[in-house]
């Protein structure tokens, strides 16, 4: 390249107040082989690329630079604007003068001549680039969802209703998440299992979802359209294709009394159950650590009953591979075990609210659990210890969440909201009960959300306290809650019958193990991390793989479900094509240098490099070498350091472009 | 009459010499069993009869390893060229063996060929020669093959005679050496011997011709099987003068520096297609002969090899020129004239 | 890096990092206005386990004063296992580098992910720093000027 | 004492792109005074530099009597080629030389010219081309054969159109079977079957041949046959060269230093060079 | 004796047509120690010998082009000399039915008695196909094996650094080093590579330092310890410590004895989640 155009952004004046733009530009002049320097107030917007468009016509220029912003914003932008003047796109280099030195150096002198160092290394590699073209690769048209919550529950049924198939995977026994569990939902009131019922029946009934319940994602190989995803169809005991879901098994079952997962341990379900009546596919399963047959070989009273003979003690765990085109995570979350012991060191509990010491004392999907329906009490509102109506409730807010001592920092979002619910749904079935509301601020900024909390304290007459609990003590049957308020400046002591808790929403258990597998990240709180929080919310950094719901940070429903819908969105787009175009910027073996040593055979985390041979027109073999996969290579690179002779190298970071960079430091 | 001089002598010389702050080398012991021509600190470290020849030869004190040529200087589109002008330092060869000194009125032939190699001839010139006639040698030595003997005295300004206890007869050659040694010797008329040279291993004349006449003979890949394609026979020997020019520098600027090279490596001979006319190591081995015995001789009336046997000593394969020439001559003797009928050497 | 006008000696530091995690904990030290010393230049590279070891000897050779490595977080490498090929090679590669006699407190190695905005400032200021108290690396810049004979 | 391994400084005047990874450059001595003192013969090479890269041999493809600028060609394949590649109209190289001893175009006044050339050995021939049309009377017939892979790897193509105009020049271009392209004109065929096919006669002439050796040892039964003496048939040898004066030995094949006493050689002397080129 | 054990395999081995080619020890002629013969006739086999001067690692010769062309091998090593062999066979190489492997049993080699010998562990080879004699002097100080490089790293780094620059001065990049390393096979060396030149070719201080490095890293977790390196540089730089520092940092850390397990995995290329790193931040 020896035309170079060098185009230095001001960003308003994020760059320009401690980096001197015009001295870049004027400086990149002088580098070997910069033809055209330049410098705009914006370069990333409409006025700026069709700057850089003109240039490259008027100027012949075959390599672009622009010293703007980190690459990961917009890299992508340049190099469109790059093509649209016919200039390849992968002759575009970004010098990242914003996040890495105008906004981090202060003493203009130094943030200067650290930009020209930039701008120079830049121009060095793009000296260096090849113009590549897309490679392109057969897409499989079929998507995985993993967790069948309302969010897996949209995205699937977004993508079947398009006309592709859906392979959705949820690890307990039916479909539906936390939100089958809720009684009402804010801020219309209107009964989650009314609103997701159908849902999750279209779910069970689609043509083209196939649904694994009972499952995990065991691995998952391969690369974007092209992934190959190992699950584990756990063992459930009953084949669901013979059985008629009749309830003759799970009513004839012994073992009553096993606490419900379904009610977080309000109610009790027996050995083979279903989680609740709704449940999709309504076939039960059986508790391998409660069933009697399959602990200590008695009983076997489901069998007998079983008209349809679906009871099969000796089920085992399938491993079942599926050709997978693209990914979405949407393993939702679980509330903050508020008891003392926490499953990380970090986490440390509220032992002194005595949750799980006091039965009186619980949290809000439990409550949800007594409020709802179909849950164990059928919809009564009574206190877990004598089973009395409570006169007087306490809910306190932020349990956990906004806690940086107990190492939970952020804001679950959802709580004040389903707080005011509870408030009023209790209000309803108990006209003379009275609620209390420790909180710290409302959060409550959705559509109709906050005439919604107003209601419950105008209407219901919730008594809302603005500040925090201390200390929980029991004394003769009644629960001692002390807190302050702090509008008022007196301490508040409430003799409550039944406390609740709005502890912190955390990713569901397993969610980093499975980030893991899936090679995408999470933050240090362990929800997965996306790929930009403004401009790609439920993409993730490796292609192909995407996020959306709880799992991705706290939110409430119709977040979630609008996450959803974006996600399957995403993955329709992908879709849409024959064949996908993927990231040139990937390895390449020089062939007759390569001493077949397979280093990087044994090195690639793609089983992308494999071992060849080199033939003459005759057929006969010349030599072994190593080959690089163009459809398995991900660009990591991992052999090109491995490489002893340098055969190796990788398109967009080679050997030439990186050692030219680091030269031109001299 | 002959002229002597004591070993102290000789270290009050070099003492001499490097208060002046003009360099002088001569064999030192670099570690247990190495000992190399280098540039000395100190007079006591000149080590006159420590070895039977040093690992390395004065070649390097003419066309060293690496040598700037000249500078260059990026200035935007421009390029400003500065030569090498800073003239080499004055500097005194003592110890040296004959067939190190004999070595380079042979190089300077092909420096002086047409073109007139200006580095070389400016350290050649700055050179002051005083060889140690040699009163040891091993089996490698076949100086007298190649018409030298352990006294020869071409290539050397002076030559150093043991008379035995530290006592050397000194001969001066040149008006550079008479002016050396003015004043600092004693006449006498004890006269220095030296032992005869190693028995001739071979007629260099046969040789020659033979090279020619057995160019496809099997002797070749036979001898070239063990050698492992190294430089360290090139490098040592005192006549190998094959060099490299490479760039060294930066976008800013940089030198362009000439390189030793040798003929053993592939490289030497690969042509940008691809193709390389010397693929073999037999061919690249058959070069080095050829170019000694037959191509220089031709050229220039004069052997490429002074029969030092750095080039067997050095070898890690334990070859060298000797094993190989005596190998052609046998060959010669028992297939004369055998006109290349052979398959073609690799 | 010449010394600054003020006389004080400002090193020269080179980091090689990854471009999903250490690059991106740069940008967020960018986002969240976290300041630390100008003296860094940053070289992105797709995984510490394309950081080829012949890339340290060539940041001494251009006259760096120190050099960091770093990137993902072991199990976070976006491809998988990076970043263990990488930490296999400098735990052998140290001992090499320390037995030529290598500065070993000029060569740094570190994890540092795309949240780690405050530990990439506070990494950085901390080399920036005491390499500013150990003066330029003169030993390796002095080898890589001369010109034998 | 003059160091004979410092280039002089050159000012690019013109760049041409032939083929995917063919250029030619025009150049001019950057100090007048050099370029006054500067001749050579046709057939001499240059060793030309793209500083901090390092230096390049190629034939000096302008004809001799061109004098206020030289032209050379060169295919992009490593490391120097790369650079020069990036070169533009008004950047700075180096070149020394003239060295080699170049073709003896006075011994072949009177007689009839054959130029049989193969894919990037055009540039060689056309100076000799050039020469020899702009002396066009002392010289017989010129017929030209030059043949390259593909159409798009014909170098210099549209001279060869302009050859042909001239009085009693024969130019036949090829390419190699399933090089062609539609349009194209020209014979399809490898050089030394179109060579046969072109039926020249050949009493008092000369032929330079240059291109793949391959080429080179099937060109030689045709000429042969045409009967041509070895002697009288040339070549310019493409050996490895670095110094370009007949010091660093890289060039060495045979008895000859191919820089100093070559490249142009006759077939006779090429005989006894074992092969080694 | 053993010589004449030695002589009567391999003519049976010529004879019966197992091997084409017998690469041996044979006299050197001009008072050297020993150099490899390649005997392909069942006579010749007389020109075998055997004593402490055998010390090339003739593994060298199974990477030249030449060599292989001459059909199957049979190759003379001792146990220093072998562990190369299984390096080669496990970064496939060679494929260990190719070579016939007569392995000698070593009471030390070099006069004086070498370095690698005064610690030697196993004197007797171990994955071949033949042994011929048996160990009659045990190495004396097995447990010597650092000593040499405990020593040096006594140094202070300046003193370490110091040292190298003086030793490197000397390198005039004969690359002797490297033609008879049996583990050098690569047909272009990264140093003959010029886009982009890693590695200055010149035999400055800088190119000798980043060739140095670059020579003994590759042989991390590789370098069988036969020392040819150290014997072959004509200047006479102490490769060895290299090569040392970098064993003992492979045993160390990965209790991984290069060439001494034909089933194990090559270090380099593969990787642990459990590799302690106490140095990274």
């Amino acid at each position: 390249m020896s035309r170079i155009g060098v185009f230095v952004c001001w960003c308003g004046e994020n760059i320009a107040r401690t980096v001197d733009v015009v001295q870049v530009a004027e400086a990149s002049l002088q580098f070997p082989g910069v033809k055209h320097a330049a410098h705009y107030k914006y370069m990333c917007s409409e006025p700026g690329q069709s700057l850089i468009r003109d240039k490259i016509l008027a100027d012949r220029l075959d390599g672009i630079v622009v010293a703007s912003c980190s690459p990961h914003m917009h890299l992508k932008t340049f190099r469109g604007a790059a093509q649209a003047a016919g200039l390849n796109p992968y002759l575009v280099e970004i010098a990242n003068i914003r996040e890495h030195c105008s906004w981090v150096h202060q003493d203009k002198a130094k943030a200067t001549a650290k930009a020209i160092d930039l701008v120079r290394m830049a121009v060095a590699k793009v000296r260096r680039n090849n113009a590549l073209q897309a490679i392109k690769v057969p897409v499989t048209k079929r998507a995985l969802i993993i967790g069948a919550g309302v969010a897996g529950i949209q995205a699937a049924l977004d993508i079947a209703d398009a006309g592709y198939e859906v392979v959705l995977v949820e690890r307990e026994p039916s479909v539906g998440g936390k939100m089958a569990g809720l009684s009402e939902t804010f801020p219309t009131m209107d009964c989650s299992q009314c609103i997701l019922t159908p849902r999750m029946v279209d779910v069970g009934q689609h043509p083209r979802i196939k649904l694994y319940t009972c499952a995990e994602v065991e691995s998952v190989d391969g690369y974007v359209g092209n992934f190959k995803a190992t699950i584990r169809q756990k063992a459930r005991f009953v084949d669901i294709k013979k059985c008629t879901g009749c309830g003759e098994c799970w009513n004839a079952c012994p073992q009553k009394k096993i606490a419900s997962e379904f009610d977080y341990g309000m109610g009790n379900r027996r050995a083979i159950y279903i989680p609740f009546p709704q449940a999709v596919p309504a076939r039960p399963a059986i508790d391998k650590q409660a069933c009697l047959k399959l602990k200590k070989g008695v009983c076997g009273i489901c069998a007998k009953k079983c008209a349809a003979g679906a009871i099969n003690y000796a089920d085992q765990d399938q491993l079942l591979e599926e050709p997978i085109g693209a990914i979405i995570v949407a393993t939702g979350y679980q509330l903050y075990q508020i008891s003392a012991q926490q499953p990380t060191a970090e986490l440390s509990g509220y032992g002194e609210y005595g949750y799980g010491q006091y039965k009186d004392v619980i949290d809000a999907l439990q409550f949800e659990r007594l409020v709802s329906a179909s849950g164990p009490t059928g919809g009564v509102i009574q206190r877990p210890s004598d089973g009395k109506e409570p006169k007087h409730v306490v809910f306190i807010s932020c349990v956990g969440s906004r806690d940086n001592a107990k190492g939970i920092s952020y804001c679950s979002k959802i709580c004040c909201m389903y707080t005011a619910k509870h408030t009023m749904l209790y209000k309803h079935k108990v006209h003379d009960g009275q609620a209390h509301v420790f909180y710290m601020d409302i959060r409550s900024g959705g559509k109709n959300y906050d005439e919604f909390v107003r209601r419950a304290i105008e209407q219901d007459h919730a008594r809302y306290y603005r500040g925090r609990v201390s200390k929980i003590t029991e004394e003769n049957g009644k629960l001692i809650v002390r807190g302050a308020d702090t509008l008022a400046g007196t301490p508040v002591t409430i003799e409550a019958d039944l406390v609740v808790l709005a502890s912190a929403m955390r990713p569901a258990t397993g969610s980093d193990d499975l980030a893991r597998k899936l090679r995408i990240g999470y933050d240090q709180n362990g929800f997965l991390s996306e790929s930009h929080p403004k401009l790609r919310p439920v993409e993730t950094n490796s292609a192909g793989i995407l996020i959306c719901g709880a799992c991705h940070a706290p939110k409430d429903i119709p977040e979630s479900v609008a996450q959803a819908s974006a996600a399957a969105g995403k993955v329709l787009v992908m879709f849409s094509h024959k064949e996908m175009q993927r990231d040139p910027e990937i390895a390449k073996i020089n062939e007759s240098t390569c001493s077949a040593c397979f280093a990087c055979v044994r090195t690639c985390p793609y089983q992308a490099a494999e071992k060849a041979d080199v033939r003459d027109r005759a057929g006969n073999l010349v030599k072994r070498t190593a080959r690089i996969n163009q459809g398995l290579c991900m660009g990591c690179g991992t052999c090109v350091a491995v490489c002893p002779s340098k055969s190796a190298d990788l398109e967009g970071f080679s050997d030439q472009q990186i050692y030219a960079m680091v030269e031109s430091l001299l | 009459m002959s002229q002597t001089i004591s070993l102290a002598g000789i270290r009050q010389l070099i003492g001499q010499w490097l208060g002046q702050g003009k360099r002088v080398a001569g064999p030192i012991r670099v570690n247990a069993d190495t000992i190399l021509y280098q540039n000395l600190t100190s007079a006591e470290a000149l080590l006159l009869d420590g070895c039977v020849h040093p690992g390395n030869s004065i070649k390097e004190f003419v066309m060293p390893p690496h040598e700037k040529l000249y500078e260059y200087v990026v200035k935007g589109r421009d390029v400003e060229l500065r030569n090498q002008e800073a003239f080499p330092p004055e500097r005194l060869i003592l110890g040296g063996r004959p067939c190190d000194a004999a070595a380079l009125p042979i190089l300077d032939h092909i420096f002086n060929w047409d073109f007139v190699d200006a580095a070389y001839n400016q350290r050649r010139q700055a050179l002051t020669i005083v060889s140690l006639a040699c009163t040891r040698q091993d089996d490698a030595c076949f100086c007298t093959s190649v018409g030298l003997a352990p006294d020869a005295v071409q290539g050397s300004d002076a030559l150093l005679v043991p008379l035995g206890n530290d006592e050397y007869e000194v001969r001066c050659q040149t008006p550079k050496g008479e002016a050396l040694f003015a004043g600092k010797c004693t006449p006498s008329d004890r006269q220095g011997s030296v032992p005869a040279g190693p028995a001739k291993q071979f007629d260099a004349k046969q040789v020659e011709a033979l090279i020619t006449s057995q160019f496809e003979a099997p002797v070749w890949r036979e001898q070239a099987l063990a050698c492992l394609g190294c430089g360290a026979c090139a490098y040592g020997c005192p006549t190998c003068h094959c060099f490299d020019i490479v760039d060294e520098g930066h976008a800013g600027g940089g030198i362009r520096a000439r390189n030793w090279d040798a003929c053993q490596f592939p490289l030497f001979t690969l042509h940008a297609s691809g193709h390389n006319p010397r693929q073999g190591q037999a061919s690249r081995q058959r070069q080095r002969v050829y170019h000694k015995f037959h191509i220089y001789p031709e050229k220039f009336k004069e052997y490429l090899c002074t029969g030092c046997g750095n080039c067997v000593r050095r070898c890690p394969a334990g070859l060298g020129l000797l094993s190989v020439l005596t190998a052609i001559q046998q060959a010669g003797a028992a297939a004369p004239a055998a006109k290349g009928e052979e398959a073609k050497q690799p | 890096m010449s010394a600054h006008p003020t006389g004080v000696f400002e090193p020269k530091v080179i980091a090689y990092v990854c471009n999903w995690c250490t690059y991106l904990g740069a940008d967020l030290a960018g986002t969240s206005r976290l300041e630390y010393p100008a003296n860094v230049r940053i070289v992105r590279l797709p995984c510490t386990g394309r950081i080829d070891f012949n890339l340290l000897i060539k940041g001494f050779e251009v006259g760096a004063d120190a050099i960091l490595v770093s990137g993902c977080h072991p199990g976070d490498c976006h491809y998988t296992s990076g970043n263990f090929h990488a930490r296999r090679r400098w735990i052998l590669f140290r001992q090499l580098l320390d037995t030529m006699g290598f500065d070993m407190n000029r060569i740094h190695f570190a994890w540092i992910s795309a949240a780690e905005g405050k530990k990439f400032q506070h990494v950085l200021t901390d080399i920036v720093e005491q390499t500013r108290r150990m003066g330029p690396y003169a030993a390796y810049s002095k080898i890589c000027e001369e010109v034998s004979c | 004492m003059k160091n004979i391994y410092q280039p002089e400084l050159m000012e690019i005047l013109q760049v041409r792109q032939h083929t995917a990874d063919v250029k030619s450059v025009r150049i001019r001595f950057k100090d007048p005074a050099a370029a006054a003192a500067f001749s050579f013969r046709v057939g001499q090479f240059g060793i030309f530099s793209a500083f901090g890269q390092g230096e390049s041999t190629f034939n000096i493809c302008s004809s001799s009597n061109w004098k206020d600028y030289l032209e050379f060609c060169f295919r992009k394949t490593g490391k120097v080629t790369e650079a020069l590649w990036q070169a533009e109209e008004g950047d700075t190289i180096g070149f020394r030389g003239p060295y080699g001893n170049g073709y003896p175009m006075e011994a072949w006044e009177g007689k009839d010219l054959i130029f049989v050339a193969g894919g990037i050995a055009m540039p060689p021939v056309r100076c000799a081309i050039w020469y020899a049309l702009e002396n066009r009377a002392k010289y017989g017939n010129i017929s030209i054969v030059y043949g390259a892979r593909t159409v798009g790897d014909l170098v210099f193509a549209d001279e060869l159109d302009k050859w042909a105009g001239y009085e009693n020049v024969r130019v036949v271009q090829c390419v190699d079977p399933g090089g062609a392209t539609p349009e194209w004109k020209g014979e399809v065929g490898f050089v030394p079957k179109v060579l046969e096919q072109a039926g020249l006669t050949a009493h008092n002439a000369v032929a330079l041949v240059v291109g793949p050796p391959v080429m080179i040892k099937f060109s030689m039964p045709v000429l042969d046959k045409m009967g041509l003496a070895l002697k009288d048939i040339y070549t310019s040898l493409e050996n490895r060269m670095k110094c370009g004066v007949g010091k660093c030995g890289r060039c060495n094949a045979g008895p000859v230093y191919v820089c100093k006493d070559g490249p142009v050689f006759n077939m006779e002397m090429v005989r006894t060079l074992h092969d080694d080129f | 004796m053993l010589e004449q054990k030695l002589r009567q395999t391999c003519r049976e081995l010529l004879a019966n047509g197992t091997v084409k080619v017998i690469i041996g020890y044979g006299a050197a002629p001009a008072g050297q120690a020993t150099r490899a013969v390649f005997i392909t006739t069942p006579e010749g086999v007389e020109q075998l010998v055997w004593n402490d001067r055998c010390e090339a690692n003739l593994v060298a010769y199974l990477k030249r082009p030449e060599v292989r062309a001459l059909g199957k091998p049979a190759i003379v090593v001792k146990a220093c000399d072998e562990r190369a062999l299984v390096v080669l066979q496990q970064e496939a190489q060679l494929e260990r039915a190719n070579v016939f492997v007569i392995g000698m049993a070593c009471d030390g080699i070099g006069a004086p008695r070498e370095a690698k010998c005064r610690s030697c562990e196993d004197q007797v080879p171990r994955f071949c196909d033949v042994v011929l004699g048996e160990v009659t002097k045990p190495a004396d100080a097995a447990s010597a094996r650092w000593d040499e490089l405990a020593e040096f790293m006594k140094k202070s780094p300046e003193e370490r650094m110091a040292y190298w620059q003086q030793e490197l001065a000397r390198c005039v990049k004969c690359y002797a080093c490297r033609q008879v390393c049996p583990l050098c096979y690569c047909q272009r060396c990264i140093v003959d590579k010029n886009r982009p030149t890693v590695i200055s070719t010149s035999p400055s201080l800088k190119g000798n330092f980043a060739w140095h490095v670059t020579r003994a890293f590759h042989l991390a977790a590789r370098c069988a310890g036969c020392d040819a390196c150290t014997r072959a540089c004509p200047v006479g730089i102490n490769l060895r410590l290299l090569n040392q520092s970098m064993a003992k940092a492979t045993e160390e850390n990965f209790q991984c004895r290069p060439g001494t397990d034909p089933q194990a995995q090559p270090l380099i290329g593969n990787y642990a989640t459990g590799d302690k790193e106490e140095f990274i931040r």
